[in-house]
């Protein structure tokens, strides 16, 4: 303990500039400050996301019962309370967009690419402070957009997340108009905004590396971080661009996705899924990284297999480009071309399995804290496990024609976006916490959340595995409408209510955060004995990170190791004969 | 097991076997790793003063692990890749199918038949909203068309889906079912607020019942 | 089409203003189903002298056979279908025995520009029972609401197709009313119900009250009229359009009629 | 952070320690790369979206045959101007990195304007063509009368105003930074040792004039 | 330091190609491209063979010496062009599917 003592050093706050409150707090172009900007913002949006959750589970639950409070509701969404069959569309949409767009993506990597890639790098800040801050304005403006959309004459967009054309490219087959093309423009602002966030998250991890931190020493987060960066450089213009054509479709007659004028409505399914399948790795390897960080130093171990485990991130990274068309299977593609997406889809599932058998590995002989995020990181594992093992279902096209389009697919994406995703937020907001706000957040309530919400995660999404199975139909407002389905709307009630439940049960989470911001207990330096940069400094970080620019001895995993008596060794403490660069490889 | 629902067509048999295939293997995999999962979380509990292994990895184990899954993957792929050319491959449909036309348009299932002539565009063809009537025991294609959006053709019974695209000519799907009554047909694909609706029914009759019904409908 | 997109992209322009102060939706979404309000009621309305007013009446012969009906088969809709005893024919053209023919609408085409009549504050009920629009086919002001009732309580969705005004398309998945009205003048507006294929009505929409549909006897009457000269249209969805045009003096009663029909062949 | 340092590549950490070595050069041209490579796939998709749709699809207008016969409407001799236009362009900016590099102060200024010049008349020429293709009933949506005779042109148009579109935007933006670029070089804001931002507007003016290359080819002569 | 330095400054110091030369040959290319347009006797796949092989030359004449990628280090290199397989990957594999 005490060498780290000595070498993190007295607080100089070497660049800090006496600045006034909105410098400081609104229009910062301190990265800790924007990434906690992100954290607010992102929980306000998983919020909405889940509200619109909660509306969809009560239709399906309670077919044309009316909605309680739903009264207040305009008559254009819910008359008496009722819920439309066009509203319900539009909260699905929502539901999804919100979800993803403005709650996972930015969450893993507006928050935590923001506040970790300087700190773990040893880095004063960002490459390019100022364009970190126009990244999140311009994300706030987009959310802005889109929650407005919900409220303009017509409605919010209604044609899916994944707003396949014809249907969201003429006003007509819907009734949506306004509402479709602020969700457009709402999306290409959000392009703009993860543009600039992922050329400053690449260029930071390249160049602004502290002396001795080696691509080879970064901690796994980084580096799904650095590569995710990458993903959403490369896949989210290619949405950007789809989108546009979109927008040009609906309002100046263009016929890019419109049959009538030789369209091909195609083309929007392949364009959006070329981006869409890099998304989804965009939505889950954050989280991998996170967790892999968080088992390691929960375990007291070294991570199992540092190389291949980045191995497995750049290999699905890349496979994740050649294998949009699993989703496309049943749409009128090409058989042939199945066939190849099917051989492609599988593969990988094998970097996906070595990382989870190497975290199997890191927990094995290891010494295993059980502190909340760390119950986080193994519900991670555990969820992501089965959210895995259902998407071979879909990868073997055979079993995709039967259950393509129903809840299984639900299920799939829940068990990995929130089984996986959010579980590993979760654990990163109560790991990095100390460090955001220099207190820790209330264990106790924290393990009851985590109970709470792991146990009726699992009752909310598993039966829909058997909805699935059942032949259940997604995004179709009232299911009794048709005889096959009518033995499963107990199953839909019971997941009904307990999403009710699972959704108050965030509320522990809600209260337990803003709680500890004031009230928690002071946090000491370096709570979790972990071996980052970011632990050096104090907590909450200063403004600058470093007083004295770290230099990197070794990797980041070093727990337990027999050459010190603690079961820690900080990045950048120097053992006997070690110097800058020739440290023992992480 | 009964959370399939009934299959009523020649290959929903292939497909369903192939889906317990993948259940039983996932669920080997499942039960071991979360099994693990649990063993390591109680033996390996933290204890104070107890230091844990400084193992940084094993190149064997995971070579073992990546093999594994890969050899696994690589055969369900290629179980799975008959199934679906014997439902989707164009070249293996059969030859000797009774031909019917569904345009699809928010929010009806239009069944064109081609009458007694067996001929399409002739004036016999006669238009069935919402139902479509198939013999039991005959192979039947069904060629699909949509006027607006894009629809999904779904009989769950049949185990056939199939996206119905507007402008895209030449879209067919097949199934010859085995078992006389009557079956629903849904669309699968987001259509608009009546999707929900969106439904027919497949009325599957013995063979004379089925050509007394084409009889009374010319 | 191009009409909605061009006024979708101004207000696209628009309401990304409204984004900015967010919230200034709502009121727009509640506006909703209440516009049109303004649309000629503020205006002096022109008085119509009773003493003086005139009367255009007559009847719409049909000539030749008509085509037969042909059946609606509701057997998927069990509730509608369970509405009626004998099965149900379709409406396009229907013949009374005294050789008249339903369902035409006539109206007023030309002559009354320069006067403008105040909204009946009354609405005009549309109703969907048995999977049926009735009346099938019927007239309304401009800015007078017209309430679309679901009687059935299942899904009927209302999908109003017109050129001039703003259309919509809004469903009712149970027993409920929706209240509707159109800004400008248009004849005439199909209305349609994407879920039940056989489900049709035609709205006719007018600055003035001076409209009048056959019934079952075929007659209809446009009254009290201001002395004039005007064109008078009647419109049929099958047979379309023929217009005559009439002069009335005060008071008078005149008589005029139209006839449709087949082709003869 | 200071210029000098900035043109010498290896980022300056505070404490005067150089980084972990990267990719060797300064944070903005990295970065101008790496918004590169994302605008290379923002191009993507619309001149994908064109490829996909043209060759995967019918029929389509050929250049060098008269519209009248069912040609491309596109007027290839004033684009080819035009393509000229923005060469040019890209060798006076790039002279204007030589100069600088050298120290060369006029000729930095000299190039600077001319870039600017060059690149305000192609998106001026562009404009005109917009206006006459316009007028000829070429738009997003075809004139009915052209439909007739122009194969696929409903497509034609929407693809073709997409991707110039898109692409005169890039040049309008080019142009604007240039201007800046420019007044600074006139303020005297560029040094031998530091002139970070004439290179780094420079690859991206160049990156456009490349995307013009391409465009011009496929959508005017192919 | 100074040994990174160095190298840095030898990218910039490396001998510059004759800008004009390059201008004058990206000219003269497309000279011979619209000329080749317009020249209706070559069978079609073949014209567009071509006009695509040239439109390639020109682009990469401005990348390597415009842009200096022939002077920049691999590294930068492959950065730069990573996205042409993704681009190619996407185009191809949908023309592929329309050619069904």
């Amino acid at each position: 303990m005490a060498t780290v003592e000595a070498v993190a050093g007295p607080v100089a706050h070497a660049h800090h500039e006496e600045t006034g409150f909105i410098r400081r707090y609104i229009f910062s172009t301190d990265h800790k400050v924007i990434g906690i900007q992100f954290l607010f913002t992102c929980l306000f949006f998983l919020a909405v996301g889940g509200l619109l959750a909660m509306m969809i589970r009560w239709q399906l639950g309670f077919p044309g019962k009316p909605l309680p409070g739903g009264s207040g509701l305009p008559d254009t969404m819910a008359p008496q309370g009722i819920m439309l069959p066009e509203f319900y569309n539009a909260l699905l949409t929502m539901h999804g967009t919100f979800m993803v767009f403005f709650a996972i993506m930015p969450l893993l990597v507006g928050v935590y690419a923001n506040f970790l890639i300087p700190l773990k790098l040893g880095a004063p800040d960002m490459a390019f402070p100022r364009l970190n801050m126009a990244s999140f304005w311009v994300f706030v403006l987009s959310g802005i957009v889109m929650l407005a959309s919900l409220f303009v004459e017509g409605g919010a967009a209604g044609a899916g997340w994944t707003a396949y054309a014809p249907l969201s490219a003429v006003p007509e087959y819907t009734g949506v108009s306004l509402g479709q093309q602020l969700w457009i423009v709402s999306i290409i602002l959000f392009a703009a905004s993860s543009l600039l966030g992922s050329v400053n998250y690449i260029t930071t991890v390249i160049n602004m590396r502290a002396p001795g931190m080696t691509l080879l020493r970064m901690p796994l987060s980084i580096w799904s971080l650095f590569i995710t960066a990458i993903l959403a450089l490369l896949a989210v213009p290619i949405l950007a661009g789809a989108v546009i054509m979109l927008l040009f479709d609906q309002t100046i007659g263009t016929t890019f996705f419109l049959p009538e004028g030789g369209g091909q409505p195609l083309l929007w399914q392949h364009l959006f899924w070329f981006f869409g399948h890099p998304e989804v790795y965009i939505l889950i390897l954050p989280a991998m990284g996170i967790v892999s960080d968080v088992l390691a130093n929960g375990s007291r171990k070294p991570i199992f297999g540092y190389h291949s485990m980045v191995f497995a991130i750049i290999a699905i990274a890349f496979l994740g480009w050649i294998v949009w068309g699993h989703h496309m299977f049943q749409s009128g593609m090409n058989p042939l071309l199945g066939t190849s997406f099917m051989v492609s889809t599988m593969a990988i599932a094998i970097p996906s399995a070595i990382k989870v058998f190497n975290w199997l590995g890191t927990m094995w002989r290891g010494n295993i804290q059980f502190n909340t995020p760390m119950l986080n990181a193994i519900a991670f594992v555990a969820m992501f496990t089965i959210g895995g093992l259902s998407g071979i279902f879909m990868a073997s096209n055979s079993v995709d024609i039967f259950i393509h389009d129903t809840y299984f697919i639900v299920a799939h994406i829940h068990y990995v976006l929130f089984g996986g995703s959010l579980f590993a937020i979760f654990a990163a907001i109560y790991f990095w916490f100390p460090k955001m706000f220099g207190r820790m957040m209330n264990e106790t309530w924290g393990k009851i959340h985590f109970a709470l919400t792991f146990v009726l995660y699992n009752l909310v999404f598993f039966p829909m595995h058997v909805l699935g199975m059942g032949g259940h139909m997604r995004r179709i407002y009232d299911p009794t409408q048709y005889d096959f389905l009518q033995r499963f709307q107990g199953t839909n009630t019971f997941i009904s209510i307990s999403a009710f439940l699972l959704f108050t049960a965030q509320f522990v989470f809600l209260i337990n955060f803003l709680w500890s911001m004031f009230k928690g207990k002071k946090a000491e330096l370096n709570p979790w004995r972990d071996n980052g940069l970011e632990w050096t400094v104090p907590s909450p970080a200063p403004h600058g990170n470093f007083a004295v620019t770290p230099t990197v001895y070794r990797g980041p995993y070093e727990f337990s190791s027999p050459l010190v008596e603690e079961d820690f060794l900080p990045q950048n403490v120097p053992l006997d004969g070690e110097r800058a660069g020739v440290g023992a490889e992480g | 097991m009964d959370w399939l629902p009934t299959a009523a067509s020649t290959y929903a048999a292939d497909l369903d076997r192939m889906f317990y295939i993948i259940l039983v293997i996932t669920g080997i995999i499942f039960v071991g790793v979360e099994g693990t999962l649990l063993y390591f979380l109680i033996k390996y509990r933290g204890r104070r003063g107890r230091k844990a292994e400084y193992i940084e990895g094993s190149t064997r184990a995971e070579v073992i692990w990546t093999v594994t899954p890969a050899v696994i993957v690589l055969g369900l792929a290629i179980a799975s890749q008959g199934v679906w050319r014997d439902i989707k491959d164009p070249d293996r449909f059969p030859a000797d199918a009774i031909e019917v036309s569904v345009q699809a348009s928010q929010f009806e299932w239009n069944v064109t038949y081609p009458g007694a002539d067996g001929v399409f565009g002739t004036d016999d063809d006669f238009t069935r909203r919402n139902q479509l009537h198939v013999p039991v025991g005959q192979p039947v294609v069904v060629h699909l068309s949509s006027e607006d959006v894009i629809h999904s053709f779904f009989v769950p019974a049949f185990r056939i889906k199939q996206d119905v695209v507007p402008g895209m000519n030449g879209l067919r799907a097949w199934f010859e079912a085995t078992e006389v009554g009557v079956f629903e047909l849904a669309c699968a694909e987001l259509c608009g607020l009546g999707h929900y609706r969106m439904r027919a029914r497949v009325f599957v009759h013995p063979q004379d019942e089925y050509e007394l019904w084409m009889a009374e409908q010319s | 089409m191009r009409y909605t997109k061009r006024s979708d992209t101004l207000g696209l322009l628009l309401a990304l203003l409204v984004a900015a102060g967010c919230g200034g939706g709502e009121q727009r979404a509640a506006e909703e189903g209440a516009v049109g309000g303004e649309t000629g009621a503020e205006t002096m309305a022109s008085v119509v002298d009773e003493a003086t007013a005139a009367t255009v009446a007559g009847s719409v012969m049909f000539v030749g056979t008509a085509p037969e009906a042909t059946m609606i088969d509701m057997s998927e809709e069990s509730v509608c279908a369970d509405k009626y005893d004998a099965p149900k024919y379709s409406e396009e053209v229907v013949v009374s025995e005294n050789g008249t023919l339903a369902s035409v609408f006539v109206y007023v085409k030309e002559g009354l520009e320069d006067m403008t009549f105040p909204v009946p504050q009354e609405p005009v009920v549309l109703d969907q029972a048995g999977c049926w629009y009735t009346p099938r086919v019927f007239g309304l002001q401009v800015g007078q609401e017209m309430v679309i009732k679901n009687s059935d309580g299942i899904l009927h969705n209302i999908n109003a197709k017109p050129s001039i005004n703003r259309g919509f398309n809004i469903s009712q998945p149970v027993v409920m009313e929706t209240k509707r009205t159109f800004r400008s003048p248009e004849v005439m507006i199909p209305l349609e119900c994407d879920v039940h294929g056989w489900m049709q009505a035609y709205v006719g929409v007018l600055d003035h009250p001076y409209y009048s549909v056959t019934g079952a006897h075929g007659s209809f009457s446009l009254a009290p009229l201001p002395p004039g000269t005007y064109v008078i249209e009647a419109w049929h969805e099958v047979y379309g359009t023929q217009t005559q045009e009439v002069t009335v003096g005060e008071g008078e009663e005149l008589e005029i009629a139209f006839s449709f029909g087949e082709p003869s062949a | 952070m200071n210029e000098a340092v900035v043109m010498s590549g290896s980022v300056v950490m505070p404490g005067g320690v150089s980084a972990e070595p990267g990719m060797r050069v300064y944070n903005q041209k990295l970065g101008m790369w790496v918004f590169l490579t994302s605008e290379i796939m923002f191009f993507t998709s619309l001149i994908g979206a064109y490829i996909i749709l043209r060759f995967g699809g019918g029929a389509w207008a050929l250049p060098a045959v008269p519209l009248s016969e069912g040609g491309s409407p596109l007027n290839i001799q004033l684009t080819a101007l035009n393509t000229f236009l923005l060469i040019c362009s890209s060798v006076t900016m790039v002279k204007a990195f030589a100069s600088i590099e050298h120290g060369d102060q006029k000729g930095l200024r000299l190039f600077l304007v001319l870039t600017v010049l060059l690149g305000a008349t192609f998106v001026g020429i562009q404009i005109v063509e917009y206006t006459v293709l316009a007028h000829e009933g070429f738009l997003p949506h075809c004139s009915a009368e052209l439909a007739a005779v122009v194969p696929s042109c409903h497509l034609f148009g929407s693809t073709f105003y997409t991707m110039t579109g898109f692409h005169g935007l890039h040049v309008t933006i080019g142009v604007l930074c240039i201007s800046w670029v420019t007044v600074k070089a006139f303020r005297g804001g560029y040094s031998k040792e530091n002139h970070g931002g004439v290179e780094v507007v420079g690859l991206y003016w160049h990156f456009v004039d490349l995307v013009w290359i391409i465009l011009f080819t496929i959508v005017y002569l192919i | 330091m100074n040994s990174t330095e160095g190298n840095l400054m030898e990218s910039a110091e490396k001998k510059k190609p004759n800008y004009y030369f390059i201008w004058f040959l990206l000219f003269v290319l497309t000279v011979v491209e619209v000329g080749v347009a317009y020249m209706s006797t070559l069978p079609r796949n073949v014209l567009i063979l071509v006009l695509l092989a040239l439109a390639l030359w020109k682009a990469t004449l401005v990348a390597m010496y415009y842009m200096h990628l022939r002077f920049e280090r691999l590294r930068l290199i492959l950065l730069a062009t990573a996205p042409l397989p993704l681009a190619i990957i996407l185009v191809v594999v949908v023309l592929l599917e329309y050619a069904q």
